[in-house]
């Protein structure tokens, strides 16, 4: 029997886990990407004709899209624990920084998905203007995954709490919205301005540093959330 | 005396309700102990600080190997627990339900291995069957394993025997049998066939 | 604290409140100069609503250190407090608005930063009432209030810098523009205000101590048979 | 002969797994039935398919009063089940949950008459108490008691001792005793002790 | 001992449950009206200044607001059984129409707190026009209720399958677009038109047509979703 369990590994074996069972169950995935779609397709809707709109709404609308989407979905992975009672096993397996750094990545990879399949529709359907597509991609990377890094934490504090879904939205609104309102000044650069790299540098940092912030904070926190 | 716990004057409170006042006792391997004790009078809430699931009001419990004292990882390493509060996941089959408690404990166990281990409790045909299509008493015999994989020396039993047919019991009085020749094994139990599985070491609400 | 400190504490905010009408001159430069004194107010209510935000994330990070119930009613007491004076400043920041951008909300960045402020706390509160049992309670709400922590910082320091916007920064810190008794009256004022927000906040942890022994006395007087299928030891 | 209750040739058929293959019996008041087998022989899903729970694949199940068939509507209020996956309304309180299970089945039961219920089995002095503080026993005795707050003729009972100490057995015993005077009790279990309680029904998985 | 229970009965039984274990957990309300209230001051912040904002735009979003929030909270009344396993008990004591009317009475009632708080405060902060209120307020009422009988037994189908929140607004997006369209248009008209009476009288009969038709079908696909 070989034990080399360190929280990177932990990490593995939960991350693994939950995304078998996300395919298994075709939950927050499908959903969470069905719901950004139809949001998108009623946002165009709403607001037809596009071309009316100033681009400053488009890139509001786009990351408000995604933030209630992720709202759908991210908290799952910890209200799943509690609400099915697996979360003493997981407990019991697992120390919390693995537990927490696991499910980080899975809501990384589902943000990444959910955008990879809303950016361009909305680019499409509301015709947003397009100027630098390779800022546009880093923006979206890094605003999705600042995103995962901000609500990861809330998402387990609301599976602690009798009161699920709704609540989320609600936590992890003003948590989010740092890198929320960077991240549409950097999405509008990316459409918009000529200096664009320029412009959306500042928003960048901006970024990073707050998950340089928000991830230790939430490690450090999320072992007082997650053991009783 | 390898493997010591040690519960110094251990005491719960809910809100303003007193579940568990002044508990002490030193449980040492090998052997196996029963706590019992009538319904709502704390066996359960006593096996889940000895297990490190809920920090106590007061007092402290200790694991010893060696008479020194062992990390926090190091003590989860330790421990297998089985209670009526902890589920499997059910949307996964038994076999991926044993994987996953296997590889998050860092163990590299082959599926051969793993539905040898199925073979124990007569689930090996239903290793690829999601854990919700599984009878009560089924599901309680995984639970069993995965509490069992990584070969805790401490053993943390909460009604084992719940919901159990005779081969289940069987089962249960077989490993408590066997661990007890080596490790610590506590018992909570009601369950009147039980209550002989070890000695008496603590009789709650009494 | 004792009886003179708080009449002394009374008769000094009443003090600079006279004075901020008396004493102080109009402030020149602000489109209506004599509403423009209500800044004196205004400005502590909003330093205040930071501290009280403050205090309550140092408490909540203490109390998930010692786990000591009373840490966590200072960290409620807090953010309680806070609540108040943020809507203090609003209130007097939308009357300022009113004389000075010609009305009472405009969706300037101070404004939908207070506002957003504000929200983080509602669900801070939202929070603690919806779990039931106290130290849960106590635990995940330090831990939100740590998360929030961060966001507060840049809602408050960082977002109202990087957007432009009507609302003026650091007139009174750094530019001379004001007359100097400006800033004696609004340090005066914070001072007193200071004194009222501790007051306050012993005032409420007095009544959480007092509520907790009217509980437990309670449950004593309504279950004295409270030893059913050996529920205690 | 007034209550009956006849199962024609059940049969339950999971996916493609057959748990029930032609059961038939009839069952008539007054009586106590148990119904046996090892883990996952399908003692659950039986019960389940008699409670109406559960759409047999094959057969039916016929509830008779004087040899007239019952509505859906009178079959409902003529059962009462424990079973271990049926839970309680966590948040509420004991005494909340019960006034709920009463008032929708059209009963007008003070609380009074609620309270005297709960002291049958010990809760009286935790009736205020929500339900997610209990312990499993606890949790199992106000589960009986949503079965019998309605005096049904039919009792259906999954385990019903599982994780009861011995007065929550003697509870058990008593009602069962009593019920088989004038009604019908069935009993689906492993206990040793339970399958006393009554006439063998059926063994399933023999 | 009195045994009158109709459907009507059992269904009251069910709301004050529902009520209580709502009350008890301050959850869906206190929730999805925080819920609401985020939304609308982002999209306040969004769209600021809201002179410059078309009312059809202005009308679509209070409405999509609405709905998010409403997705947020309604399918709880089912989820929430299902997940608890409390169904079965439930199932056991009630008929599937004193179920249904009781979830149904339950979610209008959030709806209508939710609209009395949400409806007020977008008015006031984007600046909406305002010529009819006696109008406006009816056809909130109605809109609201049409909502919620078009998501209720939606609700029951999520519940079911495996898949929870996330879905649930992906499957009651089609079900409650026709409300939704009606009476985003109504609400149009009672802010802008001067024979807004006119206008809106054919979306209010098209909003009662909707309910008259979704709620008896509602209930006939009900027993069959409820019931194994
Ligand atoms: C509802 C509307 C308003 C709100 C919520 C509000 C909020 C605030 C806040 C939070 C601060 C503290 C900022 C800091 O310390 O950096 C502040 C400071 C201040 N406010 Fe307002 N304010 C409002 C309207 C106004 C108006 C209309 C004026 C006058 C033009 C005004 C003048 C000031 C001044 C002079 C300061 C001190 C700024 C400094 O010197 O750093 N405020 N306000
Ligand atoms: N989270 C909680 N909040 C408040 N009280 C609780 C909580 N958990 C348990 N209790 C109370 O603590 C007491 C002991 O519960 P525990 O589950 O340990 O009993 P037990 O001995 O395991 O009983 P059983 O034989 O029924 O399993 C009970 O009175 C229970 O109501
Ligand atoms: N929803 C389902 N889908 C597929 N198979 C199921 C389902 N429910 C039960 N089964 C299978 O039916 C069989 C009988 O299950 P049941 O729960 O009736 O057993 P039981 O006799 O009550 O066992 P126990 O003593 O463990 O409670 C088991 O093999 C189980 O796996
Ligand atoms: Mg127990
Ligand atoms: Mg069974």
């Amino acid at each position: 029997m070989n034990r080399s369990s360190s929280w990177a590994h932990e990490a593995i074996a939960v991350f693994a886990k939950d995304w078998l069972l996300e395919l298994r169950t075709r939950v927050a995935l499908g959903a969470v990407v069905l719901f950004a779609v139809t949001s998108v397709v009623a946002s165009g809707f709403a607001l037809a004709p596009p071309s009316g709109v100033p681009a400053e709404v488009k890139a509001a609308l786009l990351w408000v899209v995604i933030f209630f989407a992720a709202v759908a979905g991210l908290s799952r992975v910890f209200v799943v624990e509690e609400e099915t009672r697996t979360a003493d096993a997981l407990r019991l397996a697992v120390s919390s920084t693995g537990v927490f750094a696991g499910k980080l990545a899975f809501n990384a990879v589902l943000m990444w998905t959910l955008c990879a399949i809303t950016v361009p529709l909305y680019l499409l359907l509301l015709e947003a203007p397009l100027r630098n597509a390779s800022l546009l991609v880093i923006v979206v990377l890094l605003g999705s995954t600042a995103l995962a890094c901000a609500t990861t934490a809330v998402g387990a504090i609301v599976a602690k709490a009798t009161m699920r879904g709704a609540l989320f939205g609600v936590l992890s609104f003003p948590v989010a919205l740092p890198p929320l309102l960077v991240v549409i000044h950097a999405t509008k650069a990316a459409w918009l301005s000529d200096n664009a790299w320029r412009v959306a540098a500042g928003d960048l940092q901006v970024l990073s540093g707050f998950m340089l912030v928000i991830v230790p904070a939430s490690v450090l926190v999320f072992e007082h959330i997650w053991s009783e | 005396m390898k493997w010591q716990i040690v519960l110094r004057r251990v005491g719960k409170v809910f809100d303003e309700r007193t579940v568990l006042r002044d508990i002490s006792a030193t449980i040492t391997a090998p052997g196996a102990w029963v706590i019992s004790g009538p319904n709502g009078s704390g066996k359960s809430t006593l096996l889940r600080i000895i297990a490190g699931l809920l920090t106590p009001t007061e007092g402290e419990v200790l694991y010893l190997y060696n008479g020194e004292r062992l990390t926090a990882r190091q003590q989860r390493q330790a421990v297998g627990m089985v209670a009526p509060d902890m589920a499997l996941y059910r949307p996964l089959t038994a076999l991926e339900n044993l994987r996953f408690f296997a590889r998050a404990r860092g163990l590299s166990l082959r599926d051969s291995e793993l539905l040898e281990w199925l073979e124990k409790v007569q689930l090996r045909p239903r290793a690829h069957d999601p854990v919700a299509t599984f009878s009560t008493g089924m599901v309680q015999r995984l639970k069993l394993l995965t509490a069992l994989l990584h070969r805790p020396p401490v053993l943390l039993l909460d009604e084992p025997g719940s919901n159990l047919d005779e081969a289940g019991a069987r089962f249960i009085y077989q490993t408590v049998k066997e661990h007890a020749g080596h490790g610590i094994v506590v018992i909570a139990t009601n369950d009147t066939r039980e209550l002989g599985y070890g000695e008496p070491l603590i009789q709650l609400g009494a | 604290m004792n009886r003179t400190v708080q009449i002394l504490t009374g008769i000094w905010v009443a003090g600079v409140t006279v004075a901020a009408f008396l004493w102080l001159p109009p402030a020149e430069g602000f489109r209506s100069p004599e509403a423009a004194r209500i800044v004196v107010f205004h400005v502590p209510c909003a330093m205040l609503t930071f501290v009280a935000f403050l205090v309550n994330a140092v408490y909540s990070w203490k109390y998930l250190r010692s786990r000591d119930p009373l840490t966590d009613s200072k960290a409620n007491a807090a953010a309680e407090l806070g609540m108040l004076f943020a809507i203090l400043a609003t209130v007097t920041g939308s009357l300022f608005a009113m004389e000075q951008w010609g009305s009472a909300w405009n969706w300037d960045p101070r404004e939908t930063s207070i506002v957003m402020l504000m929200l983080v706390y509602a669900a801070y509160f939202v929070l603690r009432g919806a779990v039931e049992e106290k130290s849960k309670r106590a635990r995940l709400s330090a831990a939100y209030a740590l998360l929030a922590f961060p966001a507060m910082v840049f809602l408050i320091w960082i977002l109202p810098r990087i957007v432009e916007s009507l609302h003026p920064t650091n007139t009174l810190f750094s530019r001379s523009g004001l007359d100097p008794k400006y800033r004696i009256t609004l340090w005066s004022f914070f001072a007193g205000l200071l004194a009222v927000f501790v007051w306050m906040f012993r005032l409420r942890l007095r009544v959480e101590i007092a509520e907790a022994r009217l509980r437990r006395q309670h449950r004593r007087d309504t279950m004295p048979e409270a030893t059913p299928a050996g529920e205690t030891r």
